[in-house]
């Protein structure tokens, strides 16, 4: 019984291993294919079955008609992830804080509200927002300039902030930003003294999610930029609408996903510690 | 029902133990009668939670081994046991009622439905949780809640002992005092052997017929709570039972007998003994506080009085700059400051060499 | 000197309810009460961590109700074992210091001096996380000391203490806190014998009022009100509901209880309270004995008496066999009477009985 | 009066409602208008926009056809990702290599990732058909048929989301308390017993979080559909967003997209509460 119990665990880790490697793998495979040995079926093993070509890795930094550039979309992308995320975390985390520790009303709209509000956000379709934000990004004159794309993603990712954010602090006890007011700091000085370093974990797992969800994002993207700004997602549904240069859309595709596949690292670690259990309610 | 034995039963760690420093528990030899009552006490990190670990079968000792009315346990699974498990925090079936919850092991062991139904009921009014048998569990608070996880063990007729680890952690302290009370009154009428670990000596001496006191994995002195009290094998166990702890007064070698000058006490100096340590251990419950007369074993000075409520603590200065404690009920009568003399009874003080008990 | 008047809180499970008391420097109050009776929320409102409905807090004359937190000069100690996770030890106890405004040299140097006072020197450079709990409980107490506060609470320190390691630090509280002469201590807790041990004077709370204050000893020897008589009292004081006739007090009809030295109200029910020491070994009652238990040099017995339960505490080591019948004699110098209201209605011819 | 509890909350607060409160307000409005290719401007038609979004068939298939899919793809993701965390809970060997593998699919780029299954699945030259012919099975018409459109959609959904559970249900595992097992194993259950009795409802506030916000991510699926099928073969595979984006963004109806957008919006934030309220009573017994 145990043992059969084994086998049957060992072949599901195994099979859902390999559907998780699958697409990894084949596009592996592909970028190092011309059109020859792609049109002629589907092919596995470099030098069994065709004989590898670098075509697809160097095209994507090669700049002019044959070329697709690659660097310029990654930057876009990068920068436009990077800033949108770290401002969503600073305020949302101010605002998780603001939320656990002190009592706001206005009106009938309490805390929990408050909570719901941000957190509801996620709920909105991206739809929903596209057709306003272009209207409002073309009054700020804003289209397709990394600007516009920060500001739309903060809207994006402070959700997740204030969410993570908020469950790390209800963990953290009370009685430690208490204490420090009764030791002399106000009560922003007791956040930035005493909680904020003890935040780490928090943080981390929050910035985790919201470089996710922003360097992922693809239809905002889509919406509200055209050429000057160009979001990697964006640049490889182009290429894909385009003639179908399959070795190039994979290597193009591995050096997109391939930043964050680190991240899972970082993730795991979390997980593992189960300091991610106090990130989900 | 069975009487359990440890056979130099012992628990490393570390795979490859060099010394008495590497064990978590070192090898004991203890035997527990069926139906009594038991109590692992120690400070934490003493060896008492390793040793319960291993009698539920969560902990394979590294050495030993532990018997179950003569059958080799020590490499039983959990739930081949026969044992009954109350934690610190009380442990339910959060999603069932308190029946449910009581004939859950049963069920498990395809009893049948009528059998359940009169064990449960049975149960049920040994620990008077007739009135909530279709509450659902989680409701209940937590001294009912650790009734539920005890009566889990009470429903099977089959259970060897049932251990109790910390289970008054989470109570109130008001309930404290009754639920220990209904485990020993179902400890009596049920004959089921219980081991309780705890490090509250009040606990474990209220609870149990025989107390294992440990420190640092050994074993210190196992007994009734008497002997503990009035012939502690080593000083620790002078200290760790009792408050205040036991009174240990430096003696002095004089022309063959051990003597002090705060006590006119004097022990035979033990023939052939190399010890470089020789104290008297006297109970501050043992020290009678009366008027100085003639046949007092001493007089001290009151340096300070502590109202405990019915009784008090007396610390008095004796002669020589020896401090000791004194328990008495009449202490409301006395004042700091005021010189009292000193009686004890020659068999309550006790010689001890480096720390262990003369015989 | 430390003015509380009519301090009520709302919002709170727990409330206060019209809570006043003055309290004198250099002088320890224990605050006892059972879980819920409200000694927490007192400090928190004392800190101005619970917003108040009604009531002032005065210290030495001047109103500090309405000022902020950092500026009110208290300092509390936790129940459970709250420091600075991500600072030294050493930073932990600088850390009032430095905000104070001390430069770091004179910080340590201050903090230092207080940790070896605890008995903590020579795990300076050590994490909170890495102490055992006693110590790190060592830790806060001297991070509460070092500012030299003016009022230094402490909300049951010892609570989550190992038996031993709570009689230790019990017994050491007195000289850790010698130097604060200047401050107000108060110093809550559960159990009637570390308040009275500790306290100079205690205050008793139920149901978030004070109930009754004063000498500890005197107190419980002169406990104003049935709660009070059942709060300080371990182990518990037994309650029997008795009568009055013809000025002869009765456990119940046909049971006559001792009442020599009594002056008896008039006749009516009264609630006949007996402390464990009331009972004592032989005598006219018989009792079934339900349950003996061994505490320390004590034996404490439970009494099935036909007209209630009652306890008894009998010095030594006595076998008493649950099961077995016993007889009993009851002192009246230890009965208490108190009205069925839960006033105290004893009067005793002789007042020093 | 701007105290320092302001100081925390207030900056995030107006940011959101500036980026946020604006721009869905003005949906509402437009929604009263006629906006569209021919006729820009905000003019007033009452709701006759909402009358056609009621009369429109095309809508309500794709909002089926979203429910079905969500709820399939949420359901599988949860039973896989659960059954992964269960068997890599334990494991000692590998078990760190696997955890970090079986994440990965999540932080990938949704369409990046169905640029590469478009490939997969394609009929002559993707591999899978090339496997499957091995076994004398095809050639399947993964992208061109209705059936098999929908189904490489839902593979496509369970490969990139299941990660998602697995992270969510696997932190969760890894924080329970042990107690509650040893006392199982000490009432003798066994591993479907105790499965059941103790795995599971310490797991349901995790399990109904974890359901929740997949469902209500899945709901807003449209990237994966735009790159795999454009919505194709037909509409066999449109949903609600997808819609919405043609009737906005490609035909340029802003007015009646806008009408559109909040009915699915309305829908969405009702069903949702629904279903977090029944989880609720299901799992966690409470009768709030």
């Amino acid at each position: 019984m145990n043992k059969v119990y084994h086998t049957l665990k060992t072949i599901f880790l195994l099979g859902w291993s390999i559907f998780v490697v699958f697409p990894f793998l084949w596009a592996l495979t592909t970028s190092f294919k011309d059109a020859n040995a792609i049109t002629s079926g589907a092919t596995y093993i470099p030098w069994v079955d065709f004989e590898p070509s670098s075509q697809g890795w160097t095209s994507l930094f090669t700049t002019g008609s044959q070329g697709i550039n690659i660097i310029g979309p990654f930057i876009d992308s990068a920068v436009v992830t990077l800033i949108a995320s770290l401002v969503s975390l600073i305020l949302g985390t101010l605002a998780a804080y603001g939320l656990s520790r002190f009592e706001y009303r206005l009106g009938f709209v309490k805390n929990s509200d408050i909570t719901f509000f941000f957190i509801s956000q996620r709920i909105m379709p991206p739809i929903v927002l596209a057709i306003p934000f272009f209207l409002m990004l073309k009054e700020l004159g804003a289209l397709d300039t990394i600007f516009g794309l920060v500001l739309v993603y903060i809207a994006l990712l402070l959700p997740i902030a204030v969410w993570v954010m908020t469950d790390f602090f209800s963990g953290i006890p009370k009685e430690l930003d208490e204490m420090a007011m009764t030791d002399g700091c106000s009560p922003i000085g007791a956040f930035f003294r005493v909680i904020l370093p003890n935040s780490v974990p928090g943080l981390v797992v929050a910035g985790m999610f919201c470089l996710i969800f922003g360097w992922n994002d693809f239809f905002f993207a889509f919406t509200l930029t055209f050429t000057e700004t160009q979001l990697l997602p964006v640049s490889i549904v182009s290429l894909n609408s385009s003639v179908t240069p399959w070795w190039s859309l994979s290597a193009f595709a591995l050096i997109s996903v391939a930043p964050l596949a680190c991240v899972a690292v970082i993730v795991e670690r979390y997980m593992s510690r189960g300091t991610m259990s106090g990130a989900i309610r | 029902m069975a009487k359990i034995v440890l056979e130099n039963l012992g628990h490393s760690y570390l795979a490859d133990p060099k010394g008495e420093h590497d064990f978590a528990l070192k090898p004991v030899n203890l035997t527990w009668q069926d139906g009594k009552t038991y109590a692992l006490l120690g400070p934490s990190g003493c060896g008492k939670t390793t040793m319960l670990n291993i009698i539920s079968g969560l902990v394979a000792p590294s050495h030993g081994r532990l018997l179950f009315d003569g059958k080799d346990v020590t490499n039983i699974p959990t739930s081949e046991r026969n044992i009954a498990q109350v934690f610190q925090f009380p442990v339910i079936y959060s999603t069932k009622t308190v029946r449910q919850n009581l004939a859950f092991p049963l069920e498990c062991r395809g009893v049948s439905p009528s059998r359940i139904r009169q064990r449960v009921a049975e149960v049920a009014t040994l620990l008077d949780l007739d009135y909530a048998l279709d509450m659902p569990a989680r409701k209940l608070s937590a001294d009912q809640k650790q009734l539920i996880s005890l009566g889990r063990g009470l429903v099977r007729e089959d259970v060897s002992a049932i251990l109790l680890d910390e289970p008054l952690t989470v109570i109130d302290p008001q309930m404290k005092f009754m639920l220990r009370r209904k485990l020993r009154e179902i400890n009596r009428q049920t004959g089921v052997t219980m081991i309780l670990v705890t490090h509250d000596q009040s606990e474990a001496m209220s609870f149990a017929d025989e107390i294992v006191v440990m420190k640092d994995g050994l074993l210190q002195q196992s007994g009734t709570p008497e002997e503990l009290f009035s012939r502690p094998q080593n000083d620790f166990v002078g200290y760790f039972i009792g408050s205040p702890p036991m009174n240990m007064i430096n003696l002095d070698v004089r022309q063959g007998t051990l003597a002090t000058d705060a006590l006119s006490l004097t022990q035979p100096s033990p023939s052939e003994s190399n010890a470089l340590l020789y104290q008297l251990g006297i109970r501050p419950e043992h020290i009678s506080l009366v008027d100085q007369t003639a046949e007092n074993v001493g007089v001290g000075t009151i340096k300070k009085i502590e109202h405990l409520g019915v009784d008090g603590i007396v610390t008095l200065e004796l002669a020589a700059n020896v401090v000791i404690k004194a328990k008495t009920r009449k202490h409301t009568a006395m004042s700091v400051g005021t010189t009292m003399g000193i009686n004890v009874c020659q068999d309550d003080a006790l010689l001890y060499l480096d720390g262990r008990l003369a015989t | 000197m430390l003015q509380i008047d009519h301090l009520t809180t709302a919002d709170a499970k727990v409330t206060l309810d019209d809570v006043s008391f003055v309290f004198e420097a250099g002088k320890i109050y224990t605050i006892l009460g059972r879980t819920g009776a409200g000694k927490t929320e007192l400090l928190r409102a004392l800190m101005g961590l619970n917003p108040l409905t009604v009531g002032t807090v005065k210290l030495d004359e001047e109103d500090i109700t309405e000022r902020p937190i950092r500026a009110r000069n208290m300092s509390l100690v936790y129940q459970q074992f709250i420091n600075y996770p991500h600072l030294s030890v050493l930073d932990n106890v600088a850390f009032p210091l430095r905000r104070q405004g001390k430069d770091k040299a004179e910080a340590h140097a201050l903090a230092g001096q207080m940790l070896t006072t605890v008995g903590l020197g020579e795990f300076l450079q050590r994490r909170p996380a890495q102490l055992s709990g006693g110590q790190q409980q060592r830790v806060a107490l001297a991070r509460a000391m070092v500012k030299q506060s003016r009022i230094l609470m402490l909300d049951e320190p010892l609570a989550n203490l190992d038996y031993k390691l709570r009689e230790q630090l019990r017994e050491e509280f007195p000289r850790l806190v010698a130097d604060n002469v200047e401050s107000v201590i108060l110093y809550t807790t559960t159990e009637p014998r570390e308040a009275m041990e500790l306290g100079n004077t205690m205050i008793v709370m139920h149901d978030g009022r004070v109930i009754a204050s004063g000498a500890p000893a005197d107190l419980f020897a002169h406990p104003p009100t049935k709660d009070t008589a059942s709060v300080i009292s371990d182990p518990p004081i037994s309650f029997i509901s008795g009568f009055v006739r013809d000025n002869c007090l009765y456990f119940s009809e046909g049971h006559l209880a001792p009442s020599e030295g009594l002056l008896l109200p008039a006749d009516g029910p009264v609630t006949i309270a007996l402390r464990p020491d009331a009972i004592e070994p032989d005598g006219a009652f018989n009792a079934q004995i339900g349950l003996s238990e061994f505490s320390g040099s004590q034996t404490i017995i439970h009494l099935d008496f036909d007209f209630g339960r009652a306890i008894m505490m009998v010095d030594g080591i006595e076998a008493f066999t649950a099961g077995n019948d016993i007889s009993v004699s009851i002192r009246s110098e230890h009965i208490m009477l108190f009205a069925p209201d839960g006033g105290n209605i004893t009067l005793r011819n002789n007042q020093n009985g | 009066m701007l105290s320092s509890k302001h100081f925390f909350l207030l900056p995030a607060l107006l940011t959101l409602v500036a980026i946020i409160l604006f721009p869905l307000l003005f949906t509402v409005r437009v929604s009263f208008s006629s906006w569209d290719v021919f006729q820009s401007g905000l003019d007033f038609i009452g709701g006759s926009n909402y009358v056609r979004v009621f009369e429109d068939q095309r809508f309500w298939q794709s909002l089926q056809r979203l429910s079905l899919l969500s709820i399939i793809s949420v359901s599988l993701q949860y039973t896989l990702g659960f059954a992964l965390a269960l068997a890599v809970w334990k494991q000692v060997r590998g078990g760190r290599l696997m955890r970090v593998l079986f994440l990965i699919p999540m932080m990938t780029t949704p369409v990046v990732m169905s640029v590469i299954w478009r490939t997969v699945f394609h009929e002559s030259l993707g591999p899978v058909n090339d496997i499957l012919s091995a076994f004398g099975v095809g050639p399947v018409p993964w992208l061109s048929s209705a059936t098999g459109a929908f189904i490489s959609v839902l593979i496509v959904e369970v490969w990139q989301w299941t990660p998602f559970m697995f992270l969510l249900l696997l932190a969760g595992l890894v924080s329970l308390p042990k107690e509650p097992y040893l006392a199982a194993a000490i009432d003798g259950a066994g591993t479907w017993r105790t499965f059941w009795q103790v795995t599971f409802p310490l797991m349901a506030p995790i399990t109904i979080g974890a359901l929740i916000i997949r469902l209500i991510e899945a709901s807003k699926i449209m990237d994966t559909v735009y790159v795999l099928t454009s919505g194709g073969p037909g509409t066999a595979t449109e949903t609600s967003s997808y819609y919405i984006y043609i009737r906005g963004l490609r035909d340029f109806q802003i007015g009646y997209s806008a009408a559109l957008s909040l009915v699915y919006l309305v829908i969405m934030i009702i069903s949702l509460t629904i279903i977090a309220k029944l989880l609720l009573r299901m799992l966690v017994g409470k009768d709030e």
